[in-house]
């Protein structure tokens, strides 16, 4: 049996609730950690780090916040690609007017200003439910965007309303701007996505994550047993906006340079990162990690297999890009509705139970 | 061989743009390899890369072509232009947003590496004013004009500019922005109808441009009034609206019509021979035209480089120096077998932006073609040549750009 | 009727019952143009086990649920431990020791019986976002305190099997326990079950009267319930309050209840003994 | 009469006419919402594929040419026809009934009882697929679509309003034509859910789906058939839209316009698709006319949103939306 | 119609027949291991079990409703008068006479309790005038349906809803019904009326019922026949008059001990649960 957990035993409630209570799971993180944290960096490269990994990282960030809002929650929002935009203008504000002050306070300030807003725009959801939350959410969405588009404030009245990221340094180290090594944004955010793991698994395991998900799971009886919903859903969509505008932050920081909002925190910005959180596992951490990874590398991999190697038109190989990718997320769906992590766990139960069956 | 990424977009909701100017751009540098088996004798590679006009995938597409010794690079896009500005001046490598882009790009003691020439938005819009001054004799005051836009960094460039010719000119400037991409243009073409503007300025993309057009058809608005920027005067955009688009007017740098020379070659070369980059149904159309002119440029930078550096297999800072020594004229224009087809102009370290001669072509929907009625003529220098300094110094500022010494 | 003086009575079985916990006075709840209550009053006391039955509709959910805060009657008040309790959110309620079971089955389906036996101790956790979001000093100490009292109350109604279970894979049963556990983990001065045996043979049965008689014998916790099997309700209340067509029929302990004329003809059809 | 009034007035009319349109797309929404739960986002990249399919099918394009020239080195574009509107519109809805058979056969099937997010994310998958197959199909170049609808402003109204406020209000004939389809669509809609039996069983089954299929209903008929309704909608959606800006990719984004108008008229009633798209209709164009100069323009995206989010906040399923049976 | 003593008779034409089925929910939660049973035409057969034991899913294998929640036969197989049903999807079932009343009632909430009775009509060829008369019928037997016939079912309480349940499924003119505990949250008058209807279609329409029951006690009364599941097998079948003697049954299922009922309050210390199989 190659996957244990018989034998495993717990001797305190402590080791009972820690985040990896099974220890082949336990080493798997730490080589896992090990790798990104000590080899990547030493391979990596410009393509790798902007057309993989960055946006890898600052995806599963916004992925995790959202899923704590949506798979945690219960709370479907439609509304990531305006928030990701306010901490991406918020960032922006702070960096251009405090050079001096390091972009690890900066970054951490435009998610605390995320959430902010993110709790201001969860306030209906005491009052408005499921599906019409979603469309509700939309609101923030265009509106957020509309309003960065529109005042001139918050991108420093430049003559085109865009904003573009200055050189900005952690320690003497540049992480921003063209010159910034790919190492050194790489670990910027793996640093970033590392924490926020961390922490969102620290709260789901523990009261909060469980008035989440009691929430989700049935709102009333939630309430009826203590739960005070008000309190419940505005932290999560604090904690969730959080997490959102961070990775807001590094999409524009660290990955794009400069951004147009309209078009980089668009409604499909919202579509893309659901999906992924879907896609990985609603509830899951684990699933927003493999969601963001599988729906970065699908399109790259898909277009470098058809445009590079079988030598398609790009148009061709861009239309059955989205017919495939849109089969597959299908597929998926149809395959495993409850997402990768699930599928994943279910592997583990086989393996666990191999060579018996049931 | 020489390397010209193409960052085209056959998908998306700009497609209707895109089709043609990556069909353009890819048959002139076929062309140019089976005429003359490259350039300087070195053949020319083409990659196309689709964005989808979608900046993080013009993103990825630069970091994917741009090892593979890349000269330069055209992403037909004002969105990707500002992403690439930073990385291509960190990786030395030529960006030409050619009549697109960062208009302040143009100032070449800030963007080395960034060229906008032979025109650009700022030009285009006191082109547009230009040409209005002419139609009333040089006096416009009190008159009303409208900017119908794109509501995005691309139909926001020219703002800056028309407010300062307003105040020099006392015209009266109203802005209506349209969301992208605009299928919906009622509401702002009743406040047309409310506002009564003598003009109606446009910088529209996509299915906005047709839709305009199309509404101003409807409420029947003096078609002669009302003129686009280059990227707003296609075929596809005016030929929905049938008779009613009659009239409409948009500025251009490139002449109309495939009558000239090269296209000719590009018909033996390339379309016949079935090597053409799509249908080879759009040859003649305004942005495929464009598209060529585009190609033809990069073309001639190779050939100046090839001339300066000595070596036939140049690279991208080579390119670099080509462009900014790059020199059209009239008589290299006829040789090219487009004589007449855009301005002639100079680029030089101070200026990446050429002189900025723009011309006004209108649409004759009975012969259904675009006709050039006003030559490239000059545009207000003195304004735009005074905004892009102080926008370029600004940018420099914010990135802590030392200016270049170009004596 | 009982001797229902101010400080209480003795059962036939030799259990006190106190004073007065709970008291219901003249509530009326209207739905639109349904009155699902009408003007009724009882009480409920200290450590006592009190049925609600009627037939079906007849109002005893939506009495429960005006107990919990959940639904705000438009007439009547309720008077808590000898305070007239203000309009109050359920979570409140909740807040103040009253804790309940679902008619149908209210678990948090997506959450193991363990995690979902946890959120009973919501009420009792007070570390806040911060402490949580780095797991440092009090949200630790918290969790696992009250982990015991939770594995305390696993191990009382026999599912320590099926703690790290989703409780979506569970059968019935199994559901029915793990809410009465949650509803437990509350350490509640007042429990109120809704239907607690609905869909279980009487093995089962059995089993959940046991679990409630030494809840009610072991904590002292005072309990309201609603039952249609009335083998379990004569066996176990102390008094019962019969409702029909939202208004109170009846009223005291079920031997006079069941032998209550208009009680048979609105509900048990024929005399259950 | 002042001036801005009547202005307002025809801002106003006009508004109707937009809330028409927008109601057109909600109703396919409604329809496969009510018959299914399922909230189908693809509705509106259907309306883009019945329109592609529809101009190709009048204009003789070959399908799939592009592919084919590619893989095999032809150069094929047309059979070389050009169909009359009327029979291509039929064909078309030939085709779109194949789609609806297609999507619930291949993937609605599969899904039956899954959440309702799960179901949304799954039609957003059709949405990204339909629109790369039609893309591949039909080449994703602009089109134009002419089945001979009038377009422009109305000559009638204009002079008789002229005559009367001594202004000329400016009404498209496109409008008024949409108008009067959607109209009838919505009567007939509204007949067929109430009083018939498929109508009764579709309600049905977006209740309870294992109720439904226990007492013998029979859901892939159901389903297919609503989606094949739903498709029709679309084409019908997609002949105007297409009529008024062109086909091409950004008629799949009428979907948007869609959505405000669902959540204020109450995801389930086709009533309420209506009324809601008129309101929405009304309202952005009023507020973009007078707010709009005001904050700079470019509100009515995010208007509608905010508007019915308004309305929500006071009316948690909408406006006409089944009330939300809440009880423990 | 059937008298309890001549269900083992052979003469009786058996009507569904289900060979020793094994089903699997999620390809991994094996729930039934072999059961087998048949139902009489003309009878009232019981199933009996405690929770889990696997009667709701015996019943939908039956009705073929497993494929929506995951579940699947593997086992096995399923006749109906002699015909293999495991392929046939649930409206065709329906067709042949063999419906199904849900566990939990599953009314559909938005529709009138009349809408809701009218789709059991739905699989049916019949004209309008017949339809009105089945309806008639149906009010006949549930004359309170006929009071609330326009109020929603969502609104209406959980016997009423039992009775549109059961009435809808009436409306197909069923040979069998498969009735997933009746009995379910309802007051103990409604019990006995529910089981008198039942006891009526069946002496009357001659409908032969296949009933899923935790509540032994009346479901044995009315049955004439019995299987006790347990853990996803029959442990134990019989006449229902024999099983109601049966002195583990008694004790187990009846809660009866040797000096007749006894107490909930009686019951001190939980009892080791004595299994047949487990
Ligand atoms: N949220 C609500 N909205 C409208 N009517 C309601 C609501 N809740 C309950 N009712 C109505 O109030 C009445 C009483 O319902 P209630 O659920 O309290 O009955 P009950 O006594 O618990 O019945 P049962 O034994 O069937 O559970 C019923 O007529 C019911 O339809
Ligand atoms: N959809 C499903 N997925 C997984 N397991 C299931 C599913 N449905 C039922 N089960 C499991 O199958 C077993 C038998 O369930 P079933 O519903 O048939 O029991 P039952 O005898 O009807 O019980 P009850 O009296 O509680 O209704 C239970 O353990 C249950 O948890
Ligand atoms: C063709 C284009 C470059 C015009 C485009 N709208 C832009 O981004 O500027
Ligand atoms: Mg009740
Ligand atoms: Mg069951």
């Amino acid at each position: 049996m190659f996957y244990r957990e018989a034998g495993d035993f717990k001797t305190s409630y402590q080791e009972d609730s820690q985040t990896f209570p099974i220890k082949f799971d336990r080493y798997g993180f730490y080589v896992a950690l090990a790798v990104a944290f000590l080899i990547i960096p030493l391979v990596i490269n410009d393509y790798l780090a902007n057309a993989l990994l960055l946006p890898f990282l600052i995806y599963a960030i916004a992925a995790i916040g959202l899923n704590i809002l949506t798979g945690y929650a219960g709370q479907v929002s439609l509304g990531t690609g305006g928030f990701m935009a306010v901490g991406a203008y918020a960032v922006y504000k702070l960096m251009t007017a405090f050079p001096e002050v390091s972009m690890f306070v900066h970054v951490l300030l435009a998610g605390g200003i995320t959430a902010a807003v993110g709790v201001l725009f969860g306030l209906p959801s005491l009052r408005i439910k499921g599906f019409y939350l979603a469309v509700a959410t939309l609101a923030a969405q265009f509106f957020l965007v509309w309003v960065f588009n529109r005042v001139p404030w918050f991108y420093n009245y430049s003559a085109s309303g865009q904003i573009s990221a200055p050189e900005r340094d952690v320690m003497g180290i540049i992480i921003t701007g063209p010159n910034a090594p790919a190492w050194a944004a790489y670990l910027f955010c793996l640093i970033f996505l590392t924490a926020c793991a961390l922490v969102a698994r620290n709260l789901t395991r523990g009261s909060v994550g469980r008035t989440w998900m009691a929430i989700r799971d049935m709102d009333i009886a939630a309430e009826i047993i203590g739960v005070d919903p008000l309190k419940a859903k505005l932290t999560a969509f604090a904690v969730s906006s959080f997490f959102i505008g961070i990775s807001g932050a590094l999409f524009f920081a660290l990955y794009l340079g400069a951004v147009e909002v309209g078009e980089a925190f668009g409604i499909q910005k919202s579509f893309l990162v659901l999906f992924m959180v879907i896609i990985g596992g609603l509830g899951s951490i684990f699933g927003s990690f493999a969601g963001a990874a599988f729906l970065v590398l699908l399109p790259v991999v898909l277009k470098v297999f058809g445009a590079d190697w079988l030598g398609w038109p790009t148009d061709i190989v861009a239309h059955l890009q989205l017919v495939i990718v849109g089969a597959l997320i299908t597929m998926f769906l149809i395959l495993e509705p409850h997402g990768l992590a699930q599928l994943w766990r279910v592997a583990k139960e086989k393996l666990r139970l191999w060579p018996f069956p049931y | 061989d020489l390397v010209f990424p193409s960052l085209s977009y056959r998908t998306g909701p700009f497609a209707a743009g895109g089709i043609p100017f990556a069909d353009g751009y890819a048959d002139y540098f076929t062309m140019l390899n089976e005429r003359d088996g490259g350039i300087g004798g070195v053949p020319v590679r083409v990659i196309e890369c689709e964005t989808g006009y979608n900046t993080e995938k013009g993103v990825e597409c630069y970091e994917a072509t741009k090892n593979e010794g890349s000269l330069l690079y055209q992403p037909l896009s004002t969105g990707i232009t500002y992403q690439l500005i930073p990385k291509v001046t960190a990786d030395g490598i030529p960006l030409h947003t050619m009549g697109y882009g960062r208009t302040s790009a143009a100032y070449g003691k800030v963007f080395k590496w960034v060229f906008n020439y032979p025109a650009n938005y700022w030009n285009g819009a006191s082109g547009a004013i230009n040409h209005i001054l002419e139609l009333n004799d040089g006096d416009i005051a009190g008159k009303k004009i409208t900017l119908l836009y794109h509501n995005s960094a691309y139909g926001k460039e020219p703002i800056r500019t028309l407010e300062e010719l307003s105040k020099k000119h006392g015209f009266e400037l109203s802005l209506l922005p349209v969301d992208s991409p605009g299928q919906e243009q009622k509401s702002q073409w009743l406040q047309i109808r409310r506002d009564r503007p003598d003009y109606v300025l446009f910088w529209g993309w996509g299915v906005m441009n047709q839709v305009a057009i199309q509404e101003a058809a409807n409420i029947r608005f003096p078609m002669e009034n009302f003129i686009g920027i280059w990227w707003s005067g296609a075929e596809p955009d005016v030929l929905p609206a049938g008779e009613g688009a009659h009239g409409y007017k948009a500025l251009t740098f490139t002449a109309t019509g495939d009558d000239f020379p090269v296209f000719d070659d590009i018909k033996k070369y390339v379309i016949d021979a079935g090597k053409a980059a799509g249908n080879g149904d759009k040859l003649g159309t305004v942005q495929y035209n464009r598209a060529v002119y585009a190609a033809m440029l990069a073309a001639e930078a190779v050939r100046k480089a090839q001339e300066i550096h000595g070596v036939a297999d140049i690279n991208a800072a080579q390119m670099r120096d080509g462009m900014e020594a790059l020199v059209i004229t009239k008589e290299r224009m006829a040789e090219l077998g487009m004589e007449g087809f855009g301005p002639t102009f100079e680029v030089s370290c101070e200026n990446h932006g050429g002189p900025g001669l723009v011309g006004v072509s209108q649409w004759d929907a009975k012969a259904q073609k675009w006709n050039l009625i006003s030559d490239f003529k000059p545009t207000d220098g003195e304004v735009i040549g005074a905004l892009i300094e102080e926008d370029a110094m600004a940018y420099a500022k914010e990135h802590n750009i030392e200016l270049r010494d170009c004596n | 009727m009982l001797d229902a003086s101010q400080d209480g009575y003795i059962t036939e079985d030799g259990r006190r019952i106190g004073g007065v916990v709970m008291e219901m006075k003249n509530i009326t709840l209207r739905f639109g143009g349904v009155v699902a209550i009408k003007d009724i009053s009882f009480d409920i006391r200290e450590g006592e086990i009190r049925a609600i039955i009627g037939p079906n509709g007849a109002g005893k959910s939506s009495m429960l649920n005006v107990i919990s805060g959940f639904y705000v009657p438009q007439e009547g008040e309720i008077w808590f431990r000898g305070e007239r309790r203000p309009p109050m959110k359920p979570y409140e309620v909740a807040r103040q020791g009253i804790a309940r079971t679902f008619q149908n089955i209210a678990l948090f389906e997506g959450m193991s019986v363990l995690d979902n036996v946890m959120t009973g101790r919501l009420t009792h956790m007070k570390s806040g976002l911060f402490q949580q979001a780095l797991w440092k000093g009090k949200a630790e100490e918290e969790e696992v305190a009250n982990r015991e009292v939770v594995e305390h109350i696993i191990d009382f109604l026999e599912i320590q099997h099926i703690r790290k279970t989703p409780v979506a894979r569970l059968p019935y049963g199994l559901k029915k326990r793990v809410e009465l556990a949650r509803a437990l983990a509350a350490e509640p001065k007042l429990l109120l079950l809704d239907e607690p045996m609905a869909g279980m043979n009487v093995e089962e049965k059995e089993d959940m009267s046991r679990f409630i008689l030494d809840v009610n014998d072991e904590f002292g916790t005072t309990i309201a319930l609603i039952e249609h099997d009335m083998g379990v309700v004569m066996d176990l209340s102390d008094r019962v309050v019969v409702m029909d067509y939202g208004k109170k029929i009846g009223d005291g302990t079920p031997d006079e209840v069941r032998n209550n004329q208009e009680v048979i003809d609105a509900y048990l059809g024929v005399s259950h003994d | 009469m002042p001036e801005q009034l009547i202005f307002s007035i025809e801002v106003f009319l006009n508004g109707l006419m937009a809330g028409v349109l927008y109601s057109l797309v909600a109703l396919g929404f409604v329809l496969i919402y009510k018959a299914s739960g399922i909230f189908n986002y693809a509705q509106g990249v259907m309306a883009l594929f019945a329109a592609m399919t529809l101009v190709g099918i009048m204009d003789g394009q070959v399908p799939f040419s592009h592919l084919i020239n590619a893989t095999f080195g032809t150069d094929v574009h047309h059979f070389g026809w050009q169909l009359p509107a009327l029979l291509s519109i039929l064909l078309t809805a030939g085709v779109m009934v194949l789609l609806a058979w297609a999507v619930h056969h291949f993937v609605m099937r599969h899904l039956v009882g899954q959440e309702p997010i799960i179901l949304f994310m799954a039609t957003i998958g059709l949405a990204y697929f339909l629109e790369g197959f039609a893309d591949l199909m039909w080449g994703s170049e602009i089109k134009t679509l002419d089945v001979g609808l009038p377009q422009g402003l109305n000559e009638t109204i204009d002079e008789v309003t002229y005559n009367i406020f001594g202004y000329g209000f400016f009404i498209d004939n496109l409008d008024i034509v949409a108008t009067v389809i959607a109209a009838l669509l919505v009567v007939a809609l509204v007949l067929f859910s109430q009083y018939t039996k498929h109508g009764r069983a579709m309600r049905a089954v977006a209740d309870d789906h294992q109720a439904a299929l226990s007492v013998g209903i029979n859901l892939d008929f159901i389903w297919v058939m609503v989606w094949s309704v739903a498709g029709f909608v679309a084409l019908v959606a997609g002949i105007i839209w297409g009529a008024k800006s062109g086909v091409q990719f950004s008629l799949s984004l009428i979907a948007l316009k869609a959505l405000p108008v669902l959540m204020l008229g109450g995801f389930t009633s086709i009533p309420g698709a209506i009324v809601g798209g008129l309101i929405i209709g009304v309202g952005e164009k009023l507020f973009e006319f007078w707010v709009g100069p005001l904050v700079g323009g470019a509100t009515e995206n995010w208007f509608a949103y905010v508007l019915a989010l308004i309305f929500l906040v006071f009316r948690p399923q909408g406006l006409f939306g089944e009330k939300i049976i809440e009880r423990v | 119609m059937l008298d309890a003593a001549n269900t083992t008779d052979t003469q009786v034409e058996t009507l569904l027949d289900i060979n020793n089925i094994e089903v699997i929910y999620n390809h991994v939660i094996l729930v039934l291991k072999g059961v087998s049973l048949s139902v009489p035409k003309g009878g009232i057969t019981a199933l009996l079990g405690g929770n889990g034991a696997g009667k709701t899913t015996t019943l939908k294998a039956v009705s073929n409703l497993l494929h929506s929640e995951r579940g699947e036969v593997t086992k096995g197989s399923i006749y109906y008068r002699g015909q293999k049903v495991q392929d046939l999807d649930p409206a065709e079932l329906v067709r042949m006479g063999v419906i199904q009343v849900m566990e939990g009632r599953h009314c559909f909430e938005h529709l009138t309790v009349e809408e809701n009775l009218l789709t059991g009509f739905y699989t049916r060829k019949g004209s309008r005038a017949e339809m009105e008369r089945d309806l008639e019928m149906v009010y006949t037997y549930f004359p309170r349906l006929k009071e609330r016939r326009r109020s929603q079912a969502g609104y209406t309480s959980g016997g009423e809803q039992q009775m549109v349940a059961i009435g809808r499924a009436l409306m197909s003119r069923p040979e069998t019904i498969l009735l997933d505990e009746p009995s379910m949250g309802l007051a103990p008058q409604l019990v006995e009326e529910i089981f008198e209807i039942v006891r009526d279609l069946n002496e009357k329409e001659g409908v032969s019922f296949l009933l899923a029951e935790q509540n032994t006690n009346v479901a044995l009364r009315f049955a004439h026949y019995g299987y006790i599941l347990e853990n996803g097998r029959v442990v134990m079948d019989g006449p229902a008059a024999e099983l109601r003697e049966n002195p583990d049954v008694k004790e187990f299922y009846l809660g009866m001990s040797e000096e007749g009922r006894k107490s909930f309050r009686d019951v001190r210390s939980y009892r080791r649960r004595k299994r047949w199989l487990s």
